[in-house]
C-alpha cells in the first residue's frame, strides 16, 4: 500500500462550536418539515428573505476570505453548516453558490473576483457550475466534451451539460469546456446570455434543483474564461474534492436527520403491546445504523481537517472515503427511517421519504460509493 | 413424484401461451401499475378491469373452482400453468386481486351457500371489486387492537359500524369489502369479541379517503365508517369467529398458494429487465456492464432470483423439502418476494450511474423512471400486509419452531 | 443476456424419496458426533468396516451403470446423498472416490473401466483425483502446467499437485498433465509408484484428507493415459461440474445439520430470563440463514435435474449458481452457530465448529463464491 | 479544544516510539498470542509477563496512577500515546489484561486505601496475575443469575465458596480473581444477593481447569470452587453491593475508557497486514490484488478501519459528538472492535483462493495459517464478555435511550 497513515486529527476550533450552536437553533427554527415541504413546490426551491439572512449571517462567505467579503472561516466550519442543512433537510442555492464561490477564488482571475464574489457572498448574486454531462456520464472532473470555439474576439460554445445545480436561479454559471483540446472554466453571466436553452430537471430529490443547459451556438467574449489547462484542471479537482466533503456532510446530516425522526417514532408507538423500540428486529438494525453514521461524521470532519484541495494525496482519499461511507449511511437510515414507521412510512405525509429521498440524491451526485472505491483502489493499492 | 411435464400439459401451454401473446392489450399511453395496490387512477382501472374480465371469458381465472359459482372445475396445475405464462408474456395484472386471491378463497371455505352464489363470479369477472378492511390507524397489523365497532340493532337485524380502517386498497373502486371489526368489547379476550363481514362499500355512511404515498401517488385509502348500516347477511360465520377467519385470510395473503382463484397480482421486474436496461447505460464513462464489482452484483441478483423461483416451484410441488420444515417455503413467499424487489430495484438505480439522481417525469430519465419510482414502490411490499420483521417472527415461531419473540 | 430460461423443473423420482429414508436412516446412526470426532483423529480419516458397508449398499457405484458393477442410479440420487452425508458430517473417501469413478468412465477407456470401476464399486480398491496444483492456484481445470514427457515406451511425469482428496488412502491416482501442451488424464496405480512423494496436507476441515504431491521423475507405462487433448478436457469439465453440485450437496446439507444443532440449542437454552430463540437478534438471522439454506438445495435439486457434464451451457451455470450459494449458506450458519451458542459455541466441545469448519473447506475447494460469480458473469452477460 | 499535538507531547510520542523499537523483545520461536485470552502456553505467559514487566519498569504502564501505589502519577494522555504507539510499534501485548484494564481500575474506585496498597503495584509488574470470574456455566452474561455461594463462616468472618465460574481466562497462572458470589439466596431481588471479592486463587478447595477452543488450543479455564475459604479481607465494598461493583467493571470490559492502567490488550491485525499478505496471494492463476471485486472488498475494509480509529478518537477526545448521543462512541468500541476482527480475519482467507483450504501447522499454508486460526479466534470477541447481541441492547437502551428489549 502505498500510502502513509494520517495522524488521527480532527480539527474542533472553538469558533466551530459556537457556529455550531447557532446555527442549530437557526436552521432548527426556520428549516422546519412544514416550511421545506412548501418550498419543495416552488419552480425556486428557495426563500429569498431566507437566502438573506444566510448572507447576513456570513454563512454565504463563510470560508472566503474577509478581503473579498467573506467571514474568513475554514472548510471544518463549512462542512458543520452542511452537516446541519442536511440535518434539518434545509433547501436552498448554498451548495451550488458555495461550489462556484470557492472555485472562482481558486482561479486567482482577479477580475472575476473582484466582479464577482462579494455580490456572491452579499446575497444578491447566485453562481453555480456546470460541469458534468449527459455525453459520457461521468463523475470524474476533467472527462470534457463540451468545447469552446475561438471565433474572432469571442467564443463559440458546444455541448450540453446537466446536473447544473439551481441552474434556473443563478445569475451566473461556471462551465468547464475544451479549448482546443485543454480542460478551461468559462463563466457565463445568465443574465447577458439570452440564447441559453436551460431546462428544469426532475430529481429524486425534489427538494433539489437543478437544469440541463445545451450551449450550442452560445458566444462568449474572451473574457469569459476563468483559467485553462492545468490552472484548470487543479480548479476542477479543488472543487472535486471540496464537493465530496461537502455532499458527505450534508449526507451524514441527514442521516441525523433521519435517525432522529425514527427514533423518536420507535419510542412512542406501540405495536402487539410493546413499544416497536423494544423489538431487536427495529432497535439493532438502528444501532447498526448508528454505527455507520458515527463513522460517516468522523471521516466526514477527518476530510474537512485534512483538506487541501490537491489530488493525488491524502485529501483526496479522505474526501473519496467520507463520500463513500456517508451515501451508505445515510441510504441506510432513510430505508430504516421509512421501513420503521411501519404502514405510515410510506405515506407522503411521513416525513420519512423526504430522508430517504436526499440520501439518494447525494448518493449518486458526483460519484456514489462503489465508483470512489475503485478511484481510491487506485490511490492506495497500486 | 415424476415433475417431467406432460405431453398433454405441456400442449396446454402452447395454447395459453399463445392466446395470452394474441390476446394481450396494447400497452395504453399511460405507465400502468407494477402492483394491484398501486392502481393510482380510473384509466388505469378501467383498462385491467377489462383485461381481468376478458381473461375470465376465455376461461382461464378460476379454473380449479366449481361451476356452479362462476369457475371452471378443471385442475389446479392448469391454473398454475396460466399464472405462470401471465408472468412469462408479461400481460397486465388482474386488478380484483383481493377478490381473487383472498376474500374469493375466504368465502370459498367460510361461506355459506347463498355467499358463493352472489359473490364468487362477479370477483372473476371484475365486476365486483374488493378491498380489505383489516388495519386500522394506530395499531398497524396488530389486529387484536381492532376498534372498529359493529354493533346489532336488535330490530332490524343490521350491523351499525363505527371507527375506521387503513390501507384499504381501491377502496374507492369496491363494491364489498372484507372487513374485521369488534361486535363484542366485553368478550373473554381481545380475539374473541371480533366477527369477520362482507361489507358493501356503498351503504351510507361508507366513506373511502385516498392516501397519498411516498411516490406522491393515489394507491390506497382510509375508510370511514359514521353509523354505516349494513345487512344482517353481511356476517360470515358467527360473532365472535371474526379472529379465526381473518388469520386465514392473512395465510392467503402471506403467500401460501392454494385455494386463490389465480392470475397475476404484480408485474414482475426480473434481473433480465435489469440487465437489459443495465446495457444501455453508462458509469464514468464506461458501459456498466463492463465494470466487474457490478456484474458480480448482477450475477449474484440473478441466482437469487433463480433460487427464489427454484423454491417457490418446490415449496408448491413439496418436492424434496427438508422434514424438519415442511411448510417453510410457502410461508417464506412474501419476504422473500419484496425484500427480493427491494434490492433488485436499487441496484437497477444504481447501475445508472450520474444519471440516477433523475426521477420520472424527467424526460431524460433511464426506463421513464421506472426504477427510481420502483425503489420506493417497493416499500409497500416490506411494510404491508404484515411487515418483513412480522414476516421473520412468523417464519421463525412456525417453520423454525422457536419459541414466540414476544 | 444470452441464456434462455430453462423450465422449472427439479428431478424427484420415487426411488430418490426410498434412498432418502434409508440414507437419512444409516446415517443419522452410523455418523454421530461421537463418532466422527474420533474418525477426524486417526490419520486415514476414515473406517474401513463403514465403508465396505457402503460397498454393500450399492452407494459407491451408486451412478455407475449396473453393468460396470453399479447401482444404475443416476445424479439426482448421488447428489442426496452427499447432501445427508454433509448433514450428519460423515467423512469418508467418499468424494474422491466417486469422482474419480466418474472419470474413469467418462473417459471411454474400457481397459481401464475393466480394470478398475467393479473394484472401485466394490470397496476393494479407493481412487482419487489430482487435479489443482499450487504453481498457478487454479480453480479451473485445464491450468495444468504438471508435464508428462515421452520417455521411449514410458512416461516421465514432472510438477506437483495439491489437494488431493484422500491422497493417503488411494490405490490409484488420476491426475491431469500436459502432454506436448495438450491436457492428459493419466492414471498411476499408487501401489506400482513407489517413488510418489506425498505429504498429508491440514485442511480448515481438520476431518478432512488430503495430500500434496511431487510428482517429479515419476515413470509411467503408455497404458496409464486415461485420455488426452479434448477428450481429456471433455472429462475435466465432467468432473469439475459434477464437483460443483456433490460439494454443494454437501455444504447445503452440513448448512441444514447446523441449523438443527443452533435450533435445537435456542428452543432450550435461557439467557436473561428467556429462551434465547425469542430473541429477535437470534431468530432473526436463523430466519435468513434458512432462506438461504432452503434456496441452496433448490439450486443443487436443479443443478442434479439438468445435469449433462457439458461445459458452456445449462449445467455448468446450475452447477456453478449451486457452489455460490451452498458455500454462502454454510458458512452463515456455520457462523450463526458459533454465535448463537455463546461461550460454549467458542469450545472444541460444543459441536458448532464442526459445521463452519466443514462448510469453510467446501466453500473454498473448486471455487468460492466471487469466482462462481465471475465466471457466470461470462456465461450469462456477455 | 485544538488537538493539534504540542511540541511536548509529539517529542514524547518520538521518545516513546524509540524506546519500544529498541526494546521490542525478538519474536520467539513459538507463535504469540493475538489476545490475551488466547494465551495458551507457559512459554507465551513468561515471554509475556517479562515483556510486561520491562515496560513498566520503563515507566509507560499506569502512567496516570498515583505514585503511592506504584503509579506514576503523570497526564493521562501521555498513557494514551503510550498505548497508540503500542500499536504502531507492534509490541507483545500486556498479559495481565485483567489486572491492568478491569481488576485495577475497580480497586482504584471501590476499594481500600490497604487494598489499593496491597494490590496495585503486582498488577503493574505482572507480578500477581489476575482472572475474572463473572459468568458461570448455564448463564453465559446473563449475571443476575450467579449460583456460585460465598456463605460467611461467623466464627472466622471468613467466606466459604461453592459453586464455579467459566471463561476464567489465565486461571492457572492467576494469583487472584474478581469475583461476583451469592452471599444472600434471600435477598429482596437477585441482584441485592451478590457480593464482590478479590479472591485468592491459590486457596485450599479453588481449582481452574483448562477449557479447549473451537481453535484446539487452551486459553481459558472453568474454575471449582469446593468448600474453598477465603479471607474475611477479600469482601470488596459491603456484601449485597456486587452487583452495582460488577457493572461498573462491565463499563470498563465494554470499551469505554478512562482509569485502565494503559498497554495494548490485543494485537492489532489491520488492513495493512492483509494486503501485504495479498500481494503473494494468486486466485485462479492471477494476482488476488488485480481482482477489481477483492479490491472493493479491500478498499471497503480500508475505510471502515480508517472511520473506526477516528470515531475513537473522536470519542476519546469528545470532539464534535453529536449532542443526542454523547457517550455513543465509547460503547461502541466493542462491538465494531469485534466485528470488524471478524470480516477482515474472513476477507484475508478469502484473498488466498485456493490456498485457503489450508490450516495452520501445514507448511504450506499462507502467513502460517495465521489468518485461518484468527477467523476462529474472531469469535471470542463477539461473544466474550457480552455477546455482540447484548451490546446492540446495551447501545440502543443507553445511547439511542429506546426502551429496553425484553
Amino acid at each position: 500500500m502505498n500510502i502513509s497513515e494520517a495522524p488521527l486529527h480532527i480539527d474542533c476550533s472553538e469558533e466551530l462550536g459556537l457556529l455550531t450552536e447557532a446555527a442549530t437553533n437557526y436552521l432548527r427554527d426556520k428549516s422546519t418539515f412544514e416550511e421545506m415541504r412548501k418550498l419543495a413546490e416552488t419552480d425556486s426551491g428557495y426563500d429569498t428573505t431566507t437566502w438573506q439572512e444566510l448572507a447576513d449571517m456570513g454563512w454565504l462567505g463563510l470560508a472566503v476570505p474577509e478581503e473579498f467579503g467573506g467571514s474568513g472561516l475554514g472548510i471544518p466550519e463549512l462542512t458543520k453548516i452542511f452537516e446541519l442543512m442536511g440535518r434539518f433537510l434545509f433547501s436552498s442555492p448554498f451548495l451550488a453558490n458555495t461550489l462556484a464561490t470557492q472555485a472562482i477564488l481558486q482561479s486567482n482571475s482577479d477580475g472575476h473576483i473582484q466582479d464577482w464574489v462579494a455580490d456572491l457572498c452579499s446575497g444578491s448574486k447566485i453562481a453555480t457550475l456546470a460541469l458534468t454531462e449527459p455525453n459520457n456520464d461521468s463523475w470524474e472532473p476533467t472527462a470534457i466534451t463540451c468545447t469552446a470555439t475561438k471565433n474572432g474576439d469571442s467564443y463559440t460554445l458546444a455541448g450540453t451539460k446537466n446536473f447544473v445545480l439551481d441552474g434556473q436561479n443563478a445569475d451566473t454559471i461556471i462551465g468547464s469546456f475544451m479549448i482546443d483540446g485543454k480542460p478551461a472554466l468559462i463563466m457565463l453571466d445568465a443574465a447577458t446570455t439570452s440564447s441559453l436553452s436551460q431546462l428544469p430537471e426532475q430529481l429524486v430529490n425534489h427538494a433539489r434543483r437543478s437544469t440541463r443547459i445545451n450551449f450550442d451556438g452560445v458566444q462568449v467574449p474572451a473574457s469569459a474564461i476563468l483559467a485553462t489547462g492545468d490552472e484548470a484542471v487543479k480548479v476542477l479537482q479543488y472543487v472535486f474534492s471540496l464537493t465530496y466533503i461537502l455532499l458527505s456532510a450534508d449526507m451524514a446530516g441527514t442521516a441525523n436527520g433521519g435517525m432522529e425522526l425514527t427514533l423518536e417514532y420507535a419510542r412512542v408507538r406501540e405495536q402487539f403491546g410493546k413499544h416497536i423500540g423494544s423489538y431487536q428486529a427495529v432497535s439493532h438494525p438502528l444501532v447498526n445504523a448508528m454505527l455507520l453514521i458515527e463513522d460517516s461524521l468522523s471521516l466526514v470532519y477527518y476530510a474537512a481537517t485534512v483538506f487541501d484541495g490537491t489530488w493525488g494525496g491524502e485529501s483526496e482519499i479522505a474526501g473519496r472515503m467520507a463520500k463513500s461511507r456517508s451515501a451508505e449511511a445515510s441510504d441506510l437510515i432513510g430505508r430504516r427511517a421509512i421501513q420503521s414507521h411501519g404502514g405510515m412510512g410510506f405515506t407522503w405525509e411521513c416525513h420519512a421519504h423526504l430522508f430517504l429521498k436526499r440520501a439518494q440524491w447525494g448518493q449518486y451526485a458526483y460519484g456514489d460509493p462503489t465508483h470512489q472505491r475503485r478511484h481510491l483502489a487506485a490511490l492506495i493499492i497500486d | 413424484m415424476k415433475k417431467i411435464e406432460s405431453p398433454e400439459l405441456k400442449e396446454f401451454r402452447a395454447e395459453v401461451n399463445k392466446w395470452l401473446t394474441d390476446n394481450k392489450p396494447a400497452k395504453p399511453s399511460f405507465p400502468l401499475p407494477q402492483s394491484f395496490t398501486e392502481v393510482g387512477n380510473n384509466d388505469q382501472f378501467e383498462y385491467l378491469k377489462a383485461w381481468q374480465n376478458k381473461v375470465y371469458e376465455a376461461g382461464y381465472l378460476g379454473m380449479a373452482w366449481p361451476v356452479e359459482y362462476g369457475g371452471r372445475g378443471r385442475p389446479q396445475e392448469l391454473q398454475d400453468i396460466v399464472n405462470q405464462e401471465m408472468l412469462n408474456v408479461r400481460t397486465p395484472l388482474m386488478v380484483n386481486a383481493v377478490g381473487l386471491s383472498w376474500a374469493g378463497p375466504t368465502i370459498m371455505k367460510h361461506g355459506t351457500e347463498e355467499q358463493k352464489q352472489k359473490y364468487i363470479k362477479p370477483i372473476l369477472t371484475a365486476d365486483e371489486i374488493w378491498c380489505q378492511g383489516f388495519s386500522e390507524p394506530g395499531h398497524g397489523s396488530d389486529l387484536g387492537n381492532v376498534q372498529t365497532k359493529a354493533v346489532r340493532d336488535p330490530e332490524t337485524g343490521e350491523y351499525v359500524l363505527n371507527g375506521s380502517k387503513i390501507w384499504t386498497t381501491l377502496a374507492e373502486q369496491a363494491e364489498h369489502m372484507i372487513l374485521l371489526a369488534r361486535t363484542n368489547p366485553d368478550a373473554s379476550s381481545k380475539y374473541a369479541g371480533l366477527s369477520f363481514f362482507l361489507a358493501p362499500m356503498h351503504a351510507k355512511g361508507v366513506e373511502a379517503k385516498p392516501i397519498y404515498k411516498i411516490s406522491k401517488e393515489y394507491g390506497f385509502c382510509q375508510t370511514f365508517f359514521d353509523d354505516a348500516r349494513i345487512p344482517a347477511e353481511s356476517l360470515m360465520g358467527e360473532e365472535g369467529h371474526g379472529w379465526m377467519i381473518a388469520m386465514s385470510v392473512l395465510t392467503f395473503e402471506r403467500g401460501v398458494t392454494g385455494g386463490q382463484a389465480g392470475g397475476n397480482l404484480f408485474e414482475i421486474t426480473t434481473v433480465r429487465d435489469v440487465h437489459d436496461t443495465a446495457v444501455d447505460c453508462i458509469r464514468d464513462g464506461k458501459p456498466s456492464l463492463e465494470d466487474p464489482v457490478l456484474r458480480d452484483e448482477l450475477i449474484d441478483l440473478y441466482i437469487s432470483e433463480r433460487a427464489t423461483r427454484l423454491s417457490k416451484h418446490r415449496g408448491e410441488h413439496s418436492a424434496l423439502l427438508v422434514p424438519e420444515r415442511m411448510h417453510g417455503l410457502g410461508l417464506a413467499n412474501k419476504l422473500v418476494g419484496s425484500e427480493g424487489r427491494q434490492v433488485l430495484n436499487a441496484f437497477a438505480v444504481k447501475i445508472q450511474g450520474n444519471q440516477a439522481q433523475l426521477y420520472m417525469d424527467d424526460e431524460n430519465a433511464i426506463n421513464g423512471g421506472l426504477w427510481q419510482h420502483g425503489q420506493l414502490a417497493s416499500f409497500a411490499g416490506s411494510i404491508g400486509g404484515g411487515t418483513s420483521e412480522v414476516q421473520r417472527n412468523i417464519i421463525a415461531e412456525r417453520v423454525l419452531n422457536l419459541p414466540k419473540s414476544r
